[in-house]
């Protein structure tokens, strides 16, 4: 690897962060079940650094193990460009089956509103039948939420109606109401929400009550920041970790792959991109 | 219906004779081969009262709220899948009953395949182990019933269930199919081989109509046989703006703009007028779509996949 | 296991070390593709005590039962398929308890398949319409409940549901596979698909061993991944006296023969000297069996079914 | 046609005689579930003769609807002969889909005995633990019998052993203890065992008893032999038919057929083949 490895990048913006802090928590020998929209950047990203061989899954129904060739970002999880690029192509039933059986060892999954719980809502602000926004529905997320053992939340504004003290409605299951209500729901014992991540951090969740708590922080933002922009009364670790700002390896990769989404129609705001024409 | 009556026949006449106001209707293509150009029909022929059913409905379902065609979608997902950008009809008649209130019996994407799979398979339900604890497994309540639980007899958990789903009539965009409707798909095929011959009535549009000789060379690639299909529709770039592997990429540009010309009412008329209304058949929409836009789109051919079939 | 570590070796070492006595076993392929060198290593290492699964037996059950390695089938059917012609080793076993008593779990051909579904979806049972009222439905009693009813929570009908089916061990002889595990199997695959997938642990036997390439010019054709991979073992005409499309037909004489040439104990003995104790592995099988035999069976090659994968 | 349409043959056999009824069951817009063993010969001989398009599905996953080329008689359900010569090739789950939808019309099957009310055993003698003998098992049969609109049993040999008064076991269901006991069971109520044909004749149910009755005579049978060689105390039609002796041509093609199945090992017992050779 270059020397950038270990030079850190000092501009950045809060959503690249998100991604850089996202695709670490993939490992190479992880079967990733790979989903739409930014979780693509986090997993597109870790195969480019440092899982080459990362088994991926996707709910239109294929897998593969590496790269998309021509090297393009997928558009959507059912882009043409995946079929001749994939080890099995099926029906969403048998990518599912994999995900049934317990088989996806961790998923990334980008949502609207998530609650202490890990519980997340993509449908309706308001109520179902007479809404005040509707949202696009969960899709797979109701599957990938309840069926993975390491379940990854991405939030990409750290705020209070984004990381919320009440959710009209339960998209895509997290802890339920805690403690051991998504184990009496019927989910699998081994599965469920591992973090949430944001711009501003990563929160983990507690093993007995099932609460999300702050452990780690992203780089020159303060436990006062994360907890004022908080929907609840946030959790802390007793040893907040405060992580390095992220090698410019790292951060040119990010760049790279939201370029590569931009082409393909993703819509990324203003200011996520700030440093993106800059390189 | 028999093998032996022709049923080739246009779009025009295969929704007219076989989609009926009040229909539950089932469209193939996850993504791909997705039936933009039955919707368009069904738009035109101003039918009204549809339920329809589909795994994600994306702009699609969202032009057949816009056109007051469907009052009651199925579906785990619906948005503009490029950017992702919101689908504004749906959003208007969600949140302000434009142009008609509309029930979004919203479903989780395994629950929708597992649901036509029961179809397929002719049980009334099959287990699957998500959606307890959400909003899926019981909003909104006009629908009745979306899922329930039982008890396994063997191993004494409490499992989740959800009906079957057979809808009236299905429509799919097919790479090719011959004149007695043997239909072939490839690629990413989502829940369209389960949705499909879970309906009791099925119309087949194809990219290309051949003989059966050349289904006979991959018979793995049929997804519909022909004692179940009535209506055979030549229909080349019916899946427009979505892809149909081997054949034309998805149109990004124009599903991108199509969330920024839809965001008013008046925008929405337009489009719809220029798309739809003001064109008689695909033919005419391709005129409009230009062919520039239709050069760019063509697939580059890559021609693999034989294997010995020999004995 | 881990994709990255060498998974090819021998079937001598592939049954060493994935099958212990006692596990319940799952052998692919419905009259094509059986697994004929497996099961003769598994004879060659008395394993004893396997219950093995399979849609339908035929004469590899009838050797398995025969060399005493089972006491427990779980299958459909159990004949000599040629002619059809009775499997001695299993009127033995079943009428005078030779060469000891076993437990015959009889199934019919859609409750196994939709069983080893419902293994693969990770789901507890899977409904179907049939074998109320038959003996299927609960003999033998040793087994325990082997089918059960419940009620619909949406139609109100009664209906029979048949338990999953999770094998310890699972094998297939497989057209090709990739060095990591990802194999591909066309023709008829009956159950295989299904059955492999809900098996912990999984050896890939393959008349060829491909570069991944090959493996992702026609993705549709793998029926196992990687992922679940413990074994791959490259063992050409792996499944004779079946078939292997595009390679090798049913060896019908020999298959018609067996029902001759194991009539009494002593033929059988003899039998299974000559074909399988009597020879250290597949290599030397085929020396047994004779150029001229492997050319008469050798497929005419039909290379077909090529198709545009272009975006 | 040609003139031996109309000219009768007068030396056949029994075997033959009842594949010739059996497919003459089967119609050219029927879809037909083909099954080993007999089936397939009648199966074989009703595309032959007048149902060229017949569309036949298979248990291991398949559907055709015109003869296998080269015009070879598959071994067996699952000769790989039929792979390039169907319109579809999927999985076991796949044909059974097709039965389970209730799109079978009608499905031919030979079996070892049969009861008044169609129930058939072709599993056991003496009782299912400690057989007197052990017989195959029914395989696919079952969900045929169980399925399919008009089921039509093959009895190769018209004896009190065969069309018995009880049975040890029931492999595949028929009307199970007659009247509504196969409905009650949860069987869909269009189906159900049409006809059992043997050497001598054809016997039909009785829409309320559900138990067999003889209907039609093959030619030269008596109501008698018939009688003294069921296991039942057989109910008679009011008006039996007796059939004319086949046409040649059915015979011909009968024969044209037996002699391919034994190419292909079928075991056809030397009284069934009396005439083979002579053609």
């Amino acid at each position: 690897m270059g020397s950038n490895d270990r030079e850190f990048c000092t501009e950045y913006t809060g959503f690249e962060m998100m991604l850089v802090s996202a695709c670490r928590q993939i490992k190479n020998d992880d079967i990733v079940f790979n989903a739409f929209h930014w979780p693509f950047l986090a997993v597109h990203m870790a195969k480019l650094l440092h899982c080459p061989d990362l088994f991926s899954v996707l709910e239109v129904g294929l897998f593969q193990d590496e790269l998309a060739k021509p090297n393009k970002m997928p558009y959507s999880i059912s882009d043409p460009v995946l079929v001749p690029n994939s080890l099995f192509v099926g029906d969403s039933i048998d990518a599912l089956s994999i995900l049934q059986r317990g088989e996806i060892t961790v998923a990334l999954l980008s949502t609207s509103m998530v609650d202490k719980y890990g519980n997340c809502n993509t449908t309706v602000i308001g109520p179902y039948e007479k809404p005040i926004y509707r949202l696009p529905g969960g899709g797979g997320a109701t599957e990938i939420a309840g069926l993975t053992k390491r379940l990854i939340w991405l939030i990409d504004d750290h705020s209070k109606g984004r990381l919320a003290k009440k959710l009209d409605y339960i998209t895509d299951p997290g802890y339920l109401d805690g403690y051991d209500s998504r184990l009496k729901a019927g989910y699998p014992p081994d599965t469920g929400p591992d973090s949430i991540i944001t711009p501003f951090c990563i929160m983990r969740f507690d093993t007995i009550t099932k609460e999300a708590f702050l452990e780690v922080l992203h780089p020159n933002i303060t436990i006062e920041q994360v907890k004022e922009n908080t929907g609840w009364d946030l959790k802390i670790a007793e040893e907040v970790k405060q992580i390095d700002p992220p090698p410019i390896k790292e951060i040119e990769i990010c760049r790279k792959t939201m370029r590569d989404a931009i082409d393909q129609y993703f819509v990324l705001k203003a200011e996520w991109t700030t440093y993106l024409d800059k390189d | 219906m028999s093998k032996i009556t022709t049923k080739i026949m246009s779009m025009k006449e295969a929704i007219g004779k076989n989609v009926k106001n009040g229909d539950l209707i089932f469209l193939g293509g996850f993504g791909n081969g997705m039936t933009f150009s039955a919707a368009h029909e069904m738009i035109r022929q101003k039918k009204r009262d549809l339920k329809v059913s589909k795994c994600g409905g994306g702009i699609l379902f969202d032009q057949l709220i816009g056109a007051g065609v469907t009052n009651h979608i199925i579906t785990s997902h619906c948005w503009n899948g490029t950017g992702p950008q919101p689908a504004w009809n749906l959003k208007r008649a969600m949140e302000e009953e434009i142009p008609q209130k509309i029930i979004y019996n919203e479903q989780s994407l395994f629950m929708i395949n597992m649901s036509f799979f029961a179809g397929y398979m002719g049980i009334p339900f099959v287990p699957i182990r998500s959606i307890v604890g959400t909003g899926i497994f019981d909003h909104p309540k006009e629908v009745g019933l979306k899922a329930a639980t039982v008890e396994c007899p063997f191993t004494g958990e409490e499992i989740c269930v959800v009906p079957a789903m057979n809808p009236d009539v299905g429509v799919i965009q097919v790479q090719r199919a011959d004149s007695e409707g043997n239909a072939q798909m490839w690629g990413l095929i989502g829940d369209t081989k389960y949705g499909i011959n879970a309906c009791k009535k099925i119309i087949v549009a194809a990219e290309e109509i051949v003989d059966k000789k050349i289904i006979m060379e991959s018979p793995e690639r049929t997804i519909v046989g022909a004692h179940k299909v009535d209506a055979v529709v030549h229909e080349p770039w019916g899946a427009h703006p979505s892809s149909v592997q081997g054949f034309y990429y998805t149109d990004l540009e124009y599903r991108f703009n199509y969330a920024k010309e839809t965001k008013t009412i008046e925008d929405w008329e337009n489009w719809l007028e220029k798309w739809i209304t003001g064109v008689n058949d695909r033919q005419e929409y391709l005129k409009v779509l230009g062919e520039e836009k239709i050069k760019f789109l063509k697939a580059n051919s890559l021609i693999q996949g034989a294997v010995d079939y020999g004995f």
